[in-house]
């Protein structure tokens, strides 16, 4: 963008007085995507949820009700902006600000198309955690400023939830931290290029008589330092289809769930015990405020368990068409684009489809599954991705010895990582499983049993 | 771009201290809690603004994200405290006040700006520095930094346990709550250890209401 | 690339970091509540840092020295406030009140 | 999927209430099984809800919207929203008597009436002149409905009525009236229970309403224009009978209230209730006053063919009461004639004689109604005093 505004206003503004220029509107531009998202995100939620209860949902405001968000927009602005008496003034003015302000900001560093970066932050996937955590802060001023008890205890299990299930979602973004040697957003797509299941490992064995459209260049399959290599590329290569990032996507979009307060952890508002949580007080901008801040968190959460996993807006097709060159790159970064956004709309169905389907967990419940369950997986599954990465780049001087695998071919020791690490994931996942399961009835202590009154 | 990096400065110069003011002076704690996030926040700026952008992300991750979290919850859980009829400072404020004015207008200021500092040499025009980042820190934790990393570790998970034991509230009995069929389970135990010969027809085993009561015992 | 070594002088940097600290100070030592008193341990903690991360960048910045050691403050902060919140959390319990002045025995 | 259960079922007392307990055999449900059956089930009705409608009760999924302004459910026949008027279809007569039934009985006190009177006398007329219901305070209780001896009022399933005129929803006469055939399509099965004694209430009252008194305003005009088209038709076979036609009318009238009261007399109601033989008299009495009647009436229709001038009513009339009188006549003498036991069943008597003779005037002349009464008041009293004399020689 700033190379773009340099050619075309030249000298005629002070150097930095361009970059700024550029920065702000980058900053509109994904500002804007995420808003438009947010606002289609409302509308396919309720028609949606409304086809999986048997209705219809909004279809009077616009074509299929399209313009009801515009509408419930509208309806918002011109609400009354009510502060209870007892309140205080400035942390309840600030609140939604707070809440909303980090969230706006984990969209800077998501790569949204091949060559469409806002920012190349190295700490990306770090910086998205500390961000997303900040509107914990938010919550907690919402809920303490509005002098109201239903708003203090939402606050209080919101923020609960969002500490507690932080540890199993950083946990598994380590796996692909772990995967991709960096915590750069930028080039996961790229790592993910190539085949499933195994990876941009099937190499071009002559060189000339490779075609441009099957085989591209690749730098690095996951992590590897080697030297750039023509490796078979249906960008379809998403960590996903190995065990390793299988599980790190199920952990992380579990948590990812409970981090935007999502069905069935939405525990915070839970509406039926305490009337709305930390928004009970809130009406009419803030309120849009607070609403805004979930859906974009969501958004970008979901455009983060897509790069990390998914292949962010790696495709078919991609590859190809930015190999042939010329203006089909632009093509191309269209194409990506649309991939990503594909991909953020299928996960966020899938948060649909499970709030459809699942009714609210308890708060020890909630609690239980992220220490008991997705910890233990989370932390499992490092282990499995150190194993991968050194099954498939290590020598074996680095192994010590231990393991030489230095003769196999990239796509044999691929098969091998993936192998190991299903087992041992299977296994993990099966052992923790079982460990978990409620007593059985034989081994009942009948002195410890409560029955519920 | 060098004023532009000092007027940068001076505004999260101003953010930090005018934060960390409000911090140790207002009544209400909650408020000074919220005002120390917002001087953590300018430590995190000042942190990106020195290059340091792992140590930038971890401020935030870690002292908004989490230690201020952990003050927030700690307030509210002993409340009633912050009220502002309450006495916030101690009576001899004022001695409080006197020591750390001395220690910095007559110590601090005097070395740091008398101090000669042996600042390296600029590097040679378009060439930046090297500048360590995070995968350096990484490196320097797994080697030279192996035991302090791994008392680090410990001291974490000596904090965490201990925070654990300390404020645990010890309840009369930990009890686990019945699911409905497993109560309905627990029923057809019991019952079958009051029968021991039980009756030949099944229907017999139905449990009337009144019996379940436990006037049979 | 301009950079804040250039921008901005050391002392500067090292000033506020002094100042923060002595702000630090004077809120650990003049508050009644507990609370109040980790707040001000916590900015003394930052003052560190700040101090801790300038020394890297501005004298070593190839040598991570400097930002390892923030890293440890950092981390020891962390628990220093999870340990000294469940302290205060026990002793609110015991006692309901959270002012230095009152807890002034040894007996739990 | 109908998998039959073999084993019994057997319950179980727990604190939260009474569980039945299935027995389904062996299941095992393995981690997350139980949830993925969750998801399947709300994706059937995702798919299943973009592609139909629900149209039977039987099927479980699909869309079941019902898209209100352009699409209906249809009301059940016991909707009630709101009360309306019934008035005739054909002579426009509201069937509301103002009886203040319904101005009594409303909870809420939303209906208010005055009655008409009648310009001429003055008096009373049983028709309501101003009828209004605050319809935004109405409770949709229905009670006036029930209570309403004529019918007159019923409750309407048009329940649209939002409106932003301040007192808007206080509704007059003329916006309450309904034409009979409306409410017998909304409610063909009440309607059809309550039909006949309605109509007839209101011929009955008809008579008593002077001219356009207790039309319906909306038809006041229809009917103005139906009676001037009736008069611009009359003329042409008015000559052709001129004097036939009303007595054969008259003779007409005799005949059909002898068969009233015929068939009144032999549907006696209630009170022979302690024997046989008592009711079996007062039957006798009543057919023998009806014979009377008849003879009398058939008397009356020759006399009037004699005496009848052409034109109106009048003598019609005349032969009708003395058709009454003597039937009033015949009806004493018959209660006179009746056995001992006849003295309790002389009140039917009574009635079979009345109906016969408030069914004797003919159109809606007040003199002729009077003397019609006067009439059945002297039978009654006939039988009353045949009946002491039984009593008194009995003892």
């Amino acid at each position: 963008m700033t190379d773009i505004l340099r050619s075309w206003i030249g000298g005629a503004l002070p150097d930095w007085l361009i970059v700024l220029i550029a920065y702000l509107l980058v900053t509109l531009i994904v500002l804007f995507y995420a808003v438009g998202n947010f606002i289609m995100m409302v509308w396919a939620e309720r028609r949606v949820i409304a086809r999986m209860q048997d209705r219809l949902g909004p279809n009077r405001v616009g074509p299929a009700g399209l313009l009801q968000p515009i509408a419930d927009a509208v309806k918002m602005f011109t609400k009354e902006d009510i502060v209870p008496r007892n309140a205080d003034r400035w942390v309840h003015l600030l609140a939604p600000i707070v809440a909303l302000a980090p969230v706006a900001m984990m969209l800077a560093v998501v790569p949204w198309g091949r060559g469409w970066e806002p920012i190349d932050l190295n700490v990306a996937l770090l910086y998205i955690v500390a961000v997303s955590a900040v509107s914990g802060v938010g919550l907690m001023m919402a809920g303490w400023g509005s002098n109201n008890k239903f708003a203090l205890l939402g606050a209080m299990r919101a923020v609960a939830q969002l500490v507690s299930y932080e540890i199993p979602a950083v946990t598994a973004l380590l796996t692909v931290v772990v995967l991709a040697g960096g915590m750069s957003l930028l080039d996961l797509p790229y790592m993910q290029a190539g085949v499933p299941i195994m990876g941009a490992t099937i190499l071009c064995g002559d060189p000339a008589g490779c075609s441009p459209l099957l085989y591209s260049t690749v730098t690095s399959f996951p992590g590897s330092p080697n030297e750039p290599v023509q490796a078979l590329d249906l960008g379809l290569g998403w960590w996903v289809f190995t065990p390793v990032g299988f599980l790190g996507f199920l952990v992380f979009f579990i948590a990812a769930l409970a981090e935007g307060e999502r069905t069935p952890f939405d525990i915070p508002e839970a509406d039926s015990e305490i009337v709305a949580g930390y928004m009970t007080e809130y009406s009419g901008m803030k309120f849009a405020t607070f609403y805004i801040a979930q859906y974009i968190l969501n958004f970008a959460l979901s455009a983060l368990a897509a790069t990390a996993f998914l292949g962010g807006w790696q495709g078919p097709g991609v590859a190809a068409l930015a190999n042939m060159g010329g203006p089909w790159v632009h093509v191309a970064a269209a194409l990506s684009a649309f991939y990503l956004l594909a991909k953020i709309w299928i996960l966020f169905f899938v948060m649909i489809w499970l709030r459809g389907a699942f009714p609210r967990l308890r708060v020890d419940q909630l609690m239980d599954f992220a220490w008991k369950l997705l910890l233990p997986l989370a932390l499992v599954n490092i282990v499995s991705a150190s194993l991968m990465v050194g099954l498939t780049q290590w020598t074996s001087a680095q192994w010590g010895g231990l393991v030489n695998l230095d003769g196999f071919a990239p796509w044999q020791r691929q098969l091998i990582a993936v192998l190991v690490t299903a087992i041992i994931n299977i296994a993990a996942a099966y052992w923790i499983l079982a460990i978990n399961q409620r007593p059985r009835e034989a081994e009942w202590d009948e002195e410890e049993l409560v029955i519920a009154p | 771009m060098n004023t532009l990096i000092t007027v940068l400065f001076l505004i999260f110069a101003a953010i930090i201290l005018a934060s960390a003011i409000m911090t140790v002076t207002v009544k209400n704690i909650v408020h000074a809690a919220l005002w120390l996030i917002s001087s953590f926040f300018g430590v995190g700026a000042l942190y990106l603004l020195m290059e340091a952008e792992f140590l930038g992300v971890a401020q935030v991750l870690i002292y908004v994200g989490a230690v201020s979290i952990l003050i927030l919850f700690a307030i509210m859980l002993t409340r009633d405290l912050e009220g502002s009829q309450n006495r916030q400072l101690t009576p001899r404020w004022w001695i409080a006040l006197i020591v750390p004015a001395a220690l910095f207008s007559l110590l601090i200021v005097p070395t740091v700006m008398t101090h000669a500092w042996q600042l390296p040499p600029p590097p040679p025009a378009g060439q930046p520095p090297a500048i360590s980042g995070a995968q350096q820190i990484g490196a320097a934790f797994m080697r030279e930094y192996l035991l302090p990393f791994e008392v680090a570790a410990i001291l974490l998970t000596v904090a965490m346990i201990g925070a654990i034991v300390v404020a645990f509230e010890e309840r009369e009995r930990r009890r686990r709550v019945l699911t409905l069929a497993e109560q309905v389970r627990l029923r057809q135990r019991q019952q079958q250890r009051q029968q021991p010969a039980p009756r030949p027809e099944p229907a017999a085993t139905a449990v009337q209401p009144s019996e379940a009561t436990g006037s049979e015992t | 690339m301009p950079s804040i070594t250039e921008a901005v002088p050391l002392p500067w940097v090292l000033t506020l970091a002094g100042a923060l600290f002595c702000v630090g100070l004077f809120g650990a030592l003049s508050r009644r509540n507990t609370v109040g008193i980790l707040l001000g341990i916590e900015l003394m903690l930052n003052a560190v840092n700040i101090n801790l991360v300038a020394f890297w960048r501005y004298l070593e910045p190839n040598v991570v020295a400097g930002q390892t050691f923030a890293l440890f403050v950092i981390t020891v902060a962390a628990a220093e406030a999870a340990v000294g919140l469940a302290m205060i959390i026990a002793i609110y319990r015991a006692r309901q009140t959270v002012n230095a002045d009152e807890v002034d025995s040894l007996r739990g | 999927m109908t998998t039959e259960i073999q084993t019994e079922t057997t319950e179980i007392q727990t604190t939260r209430g009474k569980v039945y307990v299935i027995d389904r055999g062996r299941t095992t449900l393995r981690a997350g099984q139980g949830l993925l059956t969750g998801l399947e089930v709300v994706f059937r009705h995702f798919r299943d809800a973009l592609t139909r409608k629900l149209e039977r009760p039987s099927q479980q999924t699909g869309v079941f919207t019902v898209q209100y302004p352009e699409e209906r459910l249809k009301l059940p026949e016991a909707f009630r929203n709101f009360p309306i008027l019934l008035y005739d279809d054909e002579t426009g007569q509201e069937l509301c008597t103002s009886c203040f039934q319904c101005q009594r009985i409303c909870p809420p006190q939303v209906i208010h009436m005055t009655q008409a009177r009648d310009p001429a006398t003055g008096k009373p007329v049983p028709a309501v002149a101003e009828f209004l219901i605050e319809y935004d305070a109405c409770m949709s209780c229905g009670l006036c409905a029930e209570v309403c001896p004529f019918d007159a009022i019923k409750m309407d399933h048009e329940f649209e009525y939002s409106t932003d005129v301040h007192g808007g929803l206080t509704l007059n006469k003329e916006a309450l009236n309904r034409p009979i055939s409306y409410y017998e399509k909304i409610a063909p099965t009440f309607w059809a229970e309550v039909k006949d004694s309605a109509m007839k209430k209101l011929q009955g009252n008809m008579k008593r309403r002077p001219d356009l008194i207790g039309v319906a305003p909306q038809m006041i005009e229809k009917i103005k224009a139906k009676r001037a088209e009736a008069a611009a038709q009359a003329p042409a076979p008015a000559p052709a009978a001129p004097e036939a036609a009303p007595v054969d009318k008259a003779a007409r009238l005799a005949a059909a209230r002898a068969r009233a009261a015929e068939k009144a007399a032999e549907a006696v109601p209630e009170p022979a209730t302690d024997s046989a033989p008592t009711d079996k008299a007062a039957r006798l009495a009543a057919i023998r006053a009806a014979n009377a009647a008849k003879k009398a009436a058939a008397e009356g229709a020759a006399l009037a063919a004699d005496a009848a001038p052409p034109a109106s009513g009048m003598p019609a009339d005349k032969a009708a009461r003395l058709a009454a009188i003597r039937a009033a006549n015949a009806a004493k003498k018959a209660a006179a004639e009746g056995a001992a036991p006849a003295a309790d069943a002389a009140p039917p008597v009574v009635e079979s004689a009345a109906p016969a003779a408030d069914a004797a005037p003919p159109a809606s002349s007040m003199p002729a109604d009077k003397a019609a009464r006067l009439a059945a008041i002297r039978a009654a009293n006939a039988a009353k005093k045949a009946a002491a004399q039984r009593d008194g020689s009995e003892e």
